[in-house]
């Protein structure tokens, strides 16, 4: 497997796949063909950013545009989920989950509980967040929070192309509504991926790197952030173990607290905004589970309480850096109980 | 002496039909009195004097037809053919019942008779009947969705957007909306900008037709037009069922915003039900004796539901926390 | 000040007062006033539960009826704050939100930061929430997280009338947008209220009751319950102490802080669905500013990761219990580092 | 010899006009080619081609009128009388900015000139500008508000709720659909299922009429009938303009989604500056040479926003955490 791909192949290649084995996986968005009704070129965007580009040459009756209405296409793709098909719809960006949040968090993730157990909606909401793309503050948000926060949902955020192929094939088979959440900033990362179809099972955290001094758990961009403050603190001496939840809903939770059990310190770090967020969702349940372990505070690393700036220096100081979280490793390195 | 039908069903529908609006009726008045007596939790919105418009609508359905429904569910789910049995039990909130007690009359849901489920956030249904529709287009088999909403959530922008979108991509769907004249409390008039919703649905590119819902032949009629053109892919239309409705709102409404008499006139004059019976006599093709038989049979069923409901066991502890996912 | 009146009248009186004050404080909402453009009586609702009953008489310009679009309503007191007016808009069920959120969270909040400073938003949107009252998955929830985590919002959720009133109050006054939930189960709720118009700062906690033993923090509905818990474990000799957050963004961390390095132990009680919610917020702040006064493990008591169940009896079960605090604040005394 | 001025404004407003539409035009060609460089950051999404809508609307508006802008905002904020510099440096993202550079393109907002703001969700303005017109209700001034919006964001929820809430409310809101032709990359035809704008206004009550966006008279009679009669009390109406949109959907954009020879058509026989300054020289009241004269001073301001904004400093880590809240 020495091939290596970016993510946003990653995932025009776990679209191309799944929709090739199964007919009933249909793909929705607004642009994610371009050219639609139109007298130039079709297939002329493939996706604001050319993520689905050259799938509707293959799949010309899968894949689908919308008018500019995500209430009711992502309804749509819930409703036709609810009626045996496997829609994957594209919010562009996360940010305009505001226009049809109801559809996602009180149709597609009720259903089945509501319903007594008799419903079964397997969409995927695929979606792109996260800030460094000078896009504002109204295109550069994390909100995975808000998402975790709701039963019946699950949630996913890769934050390399590999995961993101298993991953998103995964749920696209997965039998319960996804959304899954894809880094802007990381679509030209490539690594190694293989070319036939695989899938990574849901709730089970990476160890990107094993350490023993303290625990950094982190998803998406920041596991890259976390890595760079990796290499800066082994210099210092200081082994640091880094898991990457892939999917914060469900949550690996065994291997956190195991990471912990043997670090004894915690480092939570989340691009998202501070408040009730996946990093206070890792520490207290670290807190509550395994204080025992606990040798020293926990620290989170989160960009302040504020929306996201457009000024490209004001956004690069708003995003976790690398810095910031080797500092808040070593500050709970310095803690004790 | 054979009296000619004049009716374009035959005498066993019709006498279906009465049945079936004579069912959503008890079933309703039934819940109001079990309603006041405290026996039945939460919001409880009734059907009742509306069944004309879900018994026409959905004679021209089956199984593999989707509807989606609304907060006033129970009139459609019994039309398409839901068990009451199973429904009464999920009011009351028991083990058994439609959703296993976990839904409630909000969202009362069979998917294997094509209901999508009532649902508590007004306008819901019409993204989620797009998508049925969008599925039906994709299976090929002429299959229909009908989207239900009322005369205040016309004004919800996931209605409005749905119109739009299954004009896009002419999806076999009917926005139905059933006008009752009442949004809660206030005044159709007052929250719709438009005088009529064939105008709105024009501005979406919808044709769209007027009825009087409370008369069975007429939503019959209508609705067969609009879900034939939709079965042979001629796309979406908008009918607008114009009705009464009998009781609050939602169970202990005092309905002080209807202007005095006016609940007089509705059950005097515009009792679907009678209507249809009269109809139905009128023409000499079924006797009075035969529909009181049926609204006996059907009161002997409904207070069968009630009884059962209230035998039914409660879900326990261990049903709290499963259907929250189909693994996790 | 020996007059008792409900949270309900609370809300009213405080709506009352404040229009009656300033003629730029308008109400607007789906059938707050009721009965409009019919033949019958005027004022025939005064909300879905009466909360606004009797304003209309009193301020007929100053209380406007809405279509069934929140979206499009919600979103005119947001403008309609950027330009002057102090509009209290209600959300009927703060479950009601995924069909509004965008003009909530992506401008009302962010107005202030993405102008540069140059906007202020003094809206109020006033919403029911909270589970209790056999309304099912769509009509019961807290939510509340899913607010305090963006920033630009101020949350607020009273426990009782006196706080209703005065946070209520301050709330139209303020120049920030403010989410104020009330707990639909506290409606009947009544205390000692003053009748003059009066305002309780934000970002001050309340210390419901004084112990030293364990601190529970809480807010809404759930102070109730904890006060039943700190009665039961009083007779067993435990003192319980209760913080009520009253607003839960801004937090007012010091006096959790403070209470915690006082007993020692945390127990943080929330109505909110268990991931990334309040709880999980408070403890992984604590656990981060205070862990070296922790002596053990912080508890979270919460419902469990489900909708809100219909049926009676699951639904009491899914609320958070007095026996379930008490349980938990048993387990955080009987634990250590 | 005095020639006679066959408009409806004068030579000096005019000439007003002239130079307003020239500076969006040297402001967006200028970004463009500066984005191109790599000097700009972030989304851009410029006007040029549409200059006659933003300029013929906003002639017949003073300060106390609002305007709610799109993702495609620097002409509205331009015609609007936002200052030109600041907004060149919030787009450099810099500290003097119209926001302080924390805006950036798809925010630029300044109050104080009536103009709440690019927004970067497509429809989000239909609610706020009904909001700013039920103020202007309040202050009963004769204020009123525009909605500007794209033919693909006709199609968003808030902005079809919002005509109706208009409606309701009787606001004296219009409606403005820059009709484009394209959603990104998306015809008209495919995302819209209604062929007349005029129709889907009357879906909800409103008035509606279509003007040639290209033509600043045009736009400027059409909205100063619907203007004046939002003014007098007489409520909300839609107006839409047909336009053609220059560059790509935003930059980067390469257009392949256009038909051969397109763009060529665009640019030779529907520019709107063109159009104007021709009308203008024909009817003999304003010669070639003063165009030229003010197409040379609008070179030169908008060098000068350049040079401007790339000296501004950056805002600094102090920045970062201002302006969240008033007090926290
Ligand atoms: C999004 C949303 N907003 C508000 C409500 C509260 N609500 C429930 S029913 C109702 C009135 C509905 O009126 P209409 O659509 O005419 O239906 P009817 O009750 O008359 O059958 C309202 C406002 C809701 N359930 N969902
Ligand atoms: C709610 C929302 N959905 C999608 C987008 C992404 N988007 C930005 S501009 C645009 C196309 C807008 O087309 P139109 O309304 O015709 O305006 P134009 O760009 O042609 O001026 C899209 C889809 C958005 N910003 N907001
Ligand atoms: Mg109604
Ligand atoms: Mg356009």
């Amino acid at each position: 497997m020495a091939r290596k791909i970016s993510m946003k192949q990653a995932v025009n290649e776990a679209l191309d796949q799944a929709m090739a084995a199964d007919p009933t996986v249909i793909c929705m968005g607004e642009d994610i063909v371009g050219g639609a009704g139109g007298n130039g070129e079709m297939d002329a965007w493939g996706g604001v950013l050319g993520v689905t580009k050259g799938l509707y040459a293959k799949h010309p009756k899968q894949m689908m545009d919308t008018p500019l209405s995500e209430s009711a296409y992502i309804g749509a793709a819930i409703g036709a989920a609810a009626c045996g098909m496997r829609p994957v719809a594209e919010l562009m960006f996360i940010d305009f989950m505001g226009v049809c949040f109801d559809q996602i968090f009180n149709q597609a993730a009720k259903f089945k509980y509501m319903f007594g157990g008799k419903a079964e909606t397997p969409v995927v909401i695929r979606c792109m967040v996260g800030a460094g793309f000078r896009a504002a503050a109204q295109h550069s948000q994390m909100l995975t929070p808000l998402f975790a926060h709701i039963p019946g949902l699950k949630v996913v955020c890769p934050s390399n192309a590999y995961d993101t192929k298993g991953l998103l094939i995964q749920s696209i088979r997965d039998n319960d509504p996804v959304i899954f959440c894809e880094h802007k900033n990381l679509y030209a990362h490539e690594c190694e991926v293989p070319e036939a179809s695989y899938t990574i099972p849901f709730g089970e955290a990476n160890i990107v790197r094993e350490g023993k001094h303290c625990t950094i758990v982190t998803y998406g961009l920041m596991v890259h952030r976390s890595l760079d403050a990796a290499a800066v603190l082994a210099k210092e001496g200081v082994e640091v173990e880094i898991v990457d939840l892939r999917t914060l809903s469900p949550l690996d939770m065994d291997t956190v607290l195991e990471s912990v059990t043997k670090t004894g310190r915690l480092v939570c770090v989340d691009e998202a905004s501070p408040r009730c967020n996946i990093a206070t969702d890792i520490s207290a349940q670290v807190c509550m589970h395994a204080f025992g372990a606990l040798k020293a505070q926990i620290e989170m690393v989160t960009p302040p309480h504020t929306p996201v700036p457009f000024s490209p220096v004001l956004e690069d100081m708003y995003i976790p850096s690398a810095a910031q979280i080797a500092t808040a490793v070593r500050k709970t390195i310095k803690g004790s109980k | 002496m054979q009296v000619q039908n004049p009716f374009p069903l035959s005498r066993d529908e019709l006498l279906t039909v009465y049945r079936q609006m004579r069912t959503i009726r008890e079933f309703e008045e039934r819940l109001h009195i079990d309603f006041g007596r405290g026996d039945i939790p939460g919001f409880v919105h009734l059907y009742a004097g509306e069944e004309a418009t879900a018994a026409g609508i959905m004679h021209h359905l089956n199984d593999g037809d989707r509807i989606a429904s609304t907060h006033r569910g129970h009139g459609h789910c019994i039309a398409k053919g839901v068990d009451v049995v199973g429904m009464m039990k999920e009011i009351y909130g028991k083990k058994g019942g439609s959703c296993n007690g976990k839904g409630g009359s909000m969202h009362i849901a069979d998917l294997s008779r094509g209901m999508m489920g009532a649902n508590g956030i007004l306008g819901a249904g019409g993204p989620l009947i797009c998508g049925a529709a969008l599925a039906a287009k994709y299976r090929n088999k002429g299959e229909v969705g009908i989207c239900f909403f009322g005369d205040g959530a016309s004004n919800q922008g996931t209605i409005l957007e749905s119109m739009n979108l299954a004009g896009v991509w002419n999806l076999p769907v009917i926005f139905v909306v059933e006008n009752n004249g009442y949004a809660e409390s206030t005044s159709r008039d007052y929250g719709t900008a438009v005088d009529s919703y064939v105008d709105r649905a024009a501005g979406f590119g919808l044709p769209g037709v007027t009825v009087d819902g409370t008369d069975f032949f007429a939503v019959h009629e209508a609705a067969g037009a609009v879900i034939k053109r939709a079965r042979e892919g001629g796309g979406p239309s908008l009918l607008e069922c114009k009705m009464v409705r009998y009781f609050g709102h939602f169970e202990g409404d005092a309905q002080t915003y209807r202007a005095p008499g006016e609940l007089d006139d509705i059950r005097a004059n515009h009792n679907c039900l009678k209507i249809l019976g009269d109809q139905l006599t009128a023409a000499g093709i079924i006797s009075q004796s035969e529909l009181t038989k049926i609204d006996e049979e059907v009161m002997v069923l409904i207070e069968h539901s009630v009884k059962e409901a209230k035998a039914a066991p409660f879900p326990t502890l261990a049903d709290l926390t499963t259907d929250v996912y189909i693994n996790y």
